[in-house]
């Protein structure tokens, strides 16, 4: 298994309601598997200030659930895409209509911030059994015993799977997403460890990271490190995305 | 993993409410969970509250009489339980108190909170002097300025207020920045979230914390008259004060009420009646009736009094209308503020605007043939003096 | 003819007090007596008030466990009768209450009252909304616009607060202007007091309805502790809620101490301390300590509190201090505002500016080797809020 | 005994400083017997708002209790005077100063608004022992018993002393000194004479006089009229002391 090099986030809607496309047509062309796709929430709780920022400036331009989701539909020049999302855009759409709207886009799986397993049983279910799993997520205030846990109830499909299917995104600090000013890699490094103790499966490393070594440093453990509000605010000052990422893959 | 959790997390035939956090706060809530579960069968923690209570907030507030009022209205008897004389001027020290004294218990030195009114900021930053706990609230700049005195007396008890300039400024963005708060700084920080809403186990413990209000007031109405009334009714922004006065009386057939904010209009952001203008829908950790826009977005609201402007309804609160057995109303703004003169006038007595919501009720039950009303009087005016002088032109 | 009174006119060894009223008000004033004194033996009378001091005004008040403020201060107990928790926010509404129902049984409609910090003025415009009495409230310009916020409150309590613009515009002119008013009006209208000064009966009457305060904190302070303090300390302005605190505790042999504003110097004109400034004269009906000129014209007098600057003494308490069984001290403004600030930050509690005069005290009391102390907090600073904005600088 | 036909009540120090002899000596020369003489104080709980103004500007040019008398010693073109006064600069001053500052005085009675009989009886003895009784008043409020006992205790000293030490002061309205807007002299009526037929010696009606009608109709009881605020009023503006009282003497 090679190592995914970097898993960009894109807010849909910004820097312009049409940008989407263009951008993943930029990662992959840098040969990147996957991205994700942040669905604009009007109340992101577990965002920074430039995810926010960026959620409402995509809000404001009408980026619904829909209309992003829509344009996603028969994208070809596009890696896996995973959804990062708020439960509540879902809920209100259904499972089915959601079901339906994914179907024609290159969405991989969903990454529900604030849907813990076992919450909504049903909804999870039905999205894992037309081929959306949910990604696990593990924070730095997740215990190994319960880490276990949660890679049993959202299982890894296996090696024949897509990165975007497999992974399990471990939060890299304490606090919300954004630029972390000098993160120490210390403690996310251990965790990562022990992480590859108890599963095989491919694990992003997201929250805080933005400089070209602290992304070295998460791939020299053998993770994917997760990029988001550092890009998100460079295509905001207008930079293209092959320099956005270039830089950041090397 | 919600059945790591020993507590129910849901309420009524629907099943609201639950724990739909980010999963850095999970563990924060298992621990709270466990740490709530061990003080309320803890004889020593029972007695610190209690004492605390009765010594610091002023407990037992007194049931009060209203004739005056009663007779204007029609009704034959009126009791209004006194929150307003509570330690800060509103229900919402029982809980703060409570969560401080729960965090301490942890080993917390630090409390984060939102506040709209200003009013559980204002309990909090109290509750934190009084047990040395340092102390961060948030709160939208709209509030702020409309509850300023509030502001400058959380300064007072050495608080930190942080304004969040988001969205329109009020409650729900307060809570979105401290849930984010939190999050960074949960291995230290207890959160004292002000209302009967959040993730499990926050309602279930801020419903706990609150039916002091309603044991107190039925102990007191059968003393004074030997009879319940026909009606027990409080206003619901959350729902802290609602449960906390409601649910000691679930079990004695009377009719139950709870009264939202109608706002000025009947348009979505017009109001914040989420009961007859809601949908169901999740936000900030729980599945209840919430105020939202075709997409989930959730939607504006407008209320004249800061506390009972937030987009969802506390789940068990909102259960219980759902399932029946309590009843949703609404007052307008006008209502509000044309009750609150009336109770002055009646009965020297100020409420604060959430509490006049639940006032303006009382001329539709005394029309319906209500004889007798026991009413959550959930704080005092105070805060609201800048809002009645302008609104009533005084 | 004070020999027509039935009741002591006179205070102490100096014989304090008696009733230097205009001929217009003697027949009133022996009215009042007789009915106060009919009252007082009446058990219908006393039945009533109780009720409404238990269910009304939330009486009683908490004795409050001050320990992080005591521990910091190095004294080894401090309590804190808490009349800020009383309705309308200070001990005013015990006598304005008292007062009222007194006026009501006389069969008076209409009643008038003098207001400082406002709040005996809401206190009384509270209770008079509460009977269904007129009421009218003189206030000094400066003291209005210092405690705008209690001029709101007494205005949504439907009274009329009529502004007094004579001299400093504050307590002294309002007196003034509110013995006119009843001098004008006597026949149908109470004249209801606020502190225990002015003629005969009134100083008797209002610490009559006062020593509720210290009745129930001696009470409290053996439930809770088993012994008493070494110290009891109350503010004093015209003396009322010091009266009220340190009287019943006259027979226990421990220090009974009275804070007076320091205002910001020493000079005439600077302070309200007449007790270590005053001479004795006649003002507003008695003789006791006042703060005047070579003339006998009043002096002005500066405090940062409204409530205290007032330039006579009561009688009976200036007597106590006269004959040595209660000890007079001073605060400064600034001593006071930091003390308020202090209480603020070590137990969640914001003193109104009176009150902070007696917490100033306690250093000087623990560096005294004072251990214990229990202290009348008089009422809640919320009127004071701009005040300690300003001066604090938050 | 012929009826004395006015009582004037002057403020000490206004319009000005200087101004007490010459109004005296003007109330003199236009045959009135007796005057009073309003010491200023700071809180006069007794007057209106003229003649709390006049107190306060006269208090502002200094007229002290002491100069106030000194300007007095040594005037033979004076009415008799009653000085009217509230309690306190009384007391500041002391007995003994004070009897030797009224010596050269024309004051021959003082009208202490808050001083009813008994509350200072040492002081109030001292002063009439040294010819300075002290002048009863009578209120709407008074009791016809309560009347008798102040007139009792506040004696007649007999028709061979001055009116300013024999008059009783009947107050004709509730509340304070000041215009009387439209008092209806009814009430008053029907007091002066129940007083007249209790007591023998002179009474004067005061509180709300002004208009030329009013002050007949008091004369026409067989009582003294008091002209005070209105005269205060008047001399404020300027106008002569003889054209203010001439037209209220007729
Ligand atoms: C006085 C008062 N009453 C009621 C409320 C509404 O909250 P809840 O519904 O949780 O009682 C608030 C909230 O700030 C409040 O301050
Ligand atoms: C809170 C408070 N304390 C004390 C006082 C002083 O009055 P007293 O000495 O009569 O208690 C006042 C007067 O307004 C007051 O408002």
């Amino acid at each position: 298994m090679t190592l995914n090099p970097l898993l960009p986030f894109l807010m849909a809607g910004d820097p312009s309601l049409e940008a989407l496309p263009g951008l993943l047509a930029g990662a992959r062309a840098l040969g990147l598997e996957a991205a994700e796709v942040g669905l604009p929430h009007s109340d992101p709780i577990a965002d920074g200030p430039v995810l926010q920022a960026a959620a409402h400036r995509a809000i404001g331009r009408g980026a619904t659930p829909r209309r992003v989701l829509e344009s996603l539909a028969g994208l070809t020049d596009s890696p896996d895409l995973i959804l990062f999302t708020y439960l509540n855009p879902l809920l209100q759409l259904g499972l089915d209509p959601l079901l339906r709207l994914l179907e024609p886009t290159p969405v991989r799986s969903l990454l529900v911030v604030d849907l813990p397993f076992g919450e909504e049983p049903d909804f999870e279910a039905g999205l894992r059994a037309a081929g959306y799993p949910l990604v696990p997520l593990l924070a730095p205030t997740t215990t190994p015993e319960r880490a276990k846990a949660l890679l049993d109830q959202r299982p890894d499909p296996g090696p024949g799977a897509p990165f975007a299917q497999r992974f399990a995104y471990v939060v890299a600090r304490l606090g919300v997403t954004g630029t972390g000013q000098g993160t120490d890699l210390g403690p996310v490094a251990a965790r990562v460890r022990d992480l590859q103790g108890i599963t095989a499966r491919p694990l992003a490393v997201g929250f805080g990271l933005s400089d070209p070594a602290s992304l070295r440093a998460v791939r020299t453990l053998g993770a994917t490190p997760v990029i988001g509000s550092a890009l998100v605010a460079d295509l905001t000052l207008g930079r293209p995305i092959k320099a956005c990422l270039e830089s950041r893959i090397a | 993993m919600n059945d790591a959790f020993v507590l129910p997390t849901r309420f009524g035939a629907r099943g609201l409410g639950g724990c739909y956090a980010p999963e850095t706060l999970m563990q924060p809530l298992l621990d709270l969970e466990a740490a709530f579960r061990a003080a309320m069968e803890d004889s020593g923690f029972q007695a610190e509250l209690k004492a605390e209570l009765r010594h610091f907030v002023g407990r037992p507030t007194p049931l009060t009489p209203a004739p005056r009022l009663a007779a204007k209205l029609g009704l034959k008897a009126l009791y209004l339980k006194r929150e307003d004389l509570a330690h800060t001027g509103a229900h919402k020290i029982n809980n703060a108190l409570a969560q401080a004294l729960l965090a301490r218990r942890m080993g917390r030195t630090e409390i984060i909170a939102e506040t709209g009114a200003g009013q559980h900021g204002v309990a909090t930053a109290a509750a934190c002097a009084r047990l040395g706990l340092r102390c961060t609230v948030y709160m939208g700049v709209t509030d702020m300025a409309r509850q300023a005195p509030n502001v400058a007396r959380m300064r007072l008890f050495g608080a930190t207020v942080q304004p969040v300039e988001a969205g329109q400024g009020t409650l729900k963005e307060a809570v979105n920045e401290a849930l984010r708060a939190w999050a960074g700084r949960c291995t230290e920080a207890h959160y004292i979230l002000g209302s009967a809403l959040g993730p499990h186990p926050f309602p279930t413990l801020v419903r706990s914390f609150q039916t002091v209000i309603g044991e107190e007031a039925r102990a007191q109405v059968l003393e004074q008259t030997g009879a319940l009334p026909e009606a027990v009714v409080a206003c619901a922004g959350g729902g802290s004060n609602g449960l906390g006065l409601l649910v000691p009386f679930a079990g004695d057939g009377l009719r139950r009420m709870a009264v939202e904010a109608g706002g000025h209009g009947r348009a979505l952001g017009e109001h914040a009646a989420r009961l007859d203008g809601g949908r169901m829908g999740v936000l900030h950790g729980c599945r209840t009736l919430l105020l939202q826009d075709a997409h989930g977005h959730t939607a504006e609201t407008a209320s004249v009094s800061a506390g009972l402007d937030y987009p969802a309804l506390g789940p068990e609160l909102a259960a219980l209308v759902l399932d029946g057995t309590v009843d949703a109303r609404r007052a307008s703004d006008e209502e509000a503020l044309a009750a609150a003169r009336l109770l002055c006038e009646t009965e020297g007595i100020l409420p604060a605007l959430e509490s006049s919501h639940a006032l303006a009720l009382l001329p539709a039950l005394a029309a319906e043939g209500v004889a007798s009303v026991l009413l959550g009087l959930s704080g005092r005016g105070d805060k609201d003096l800048s809002t009645y002088q302008s609104r009533l032109e005084l």
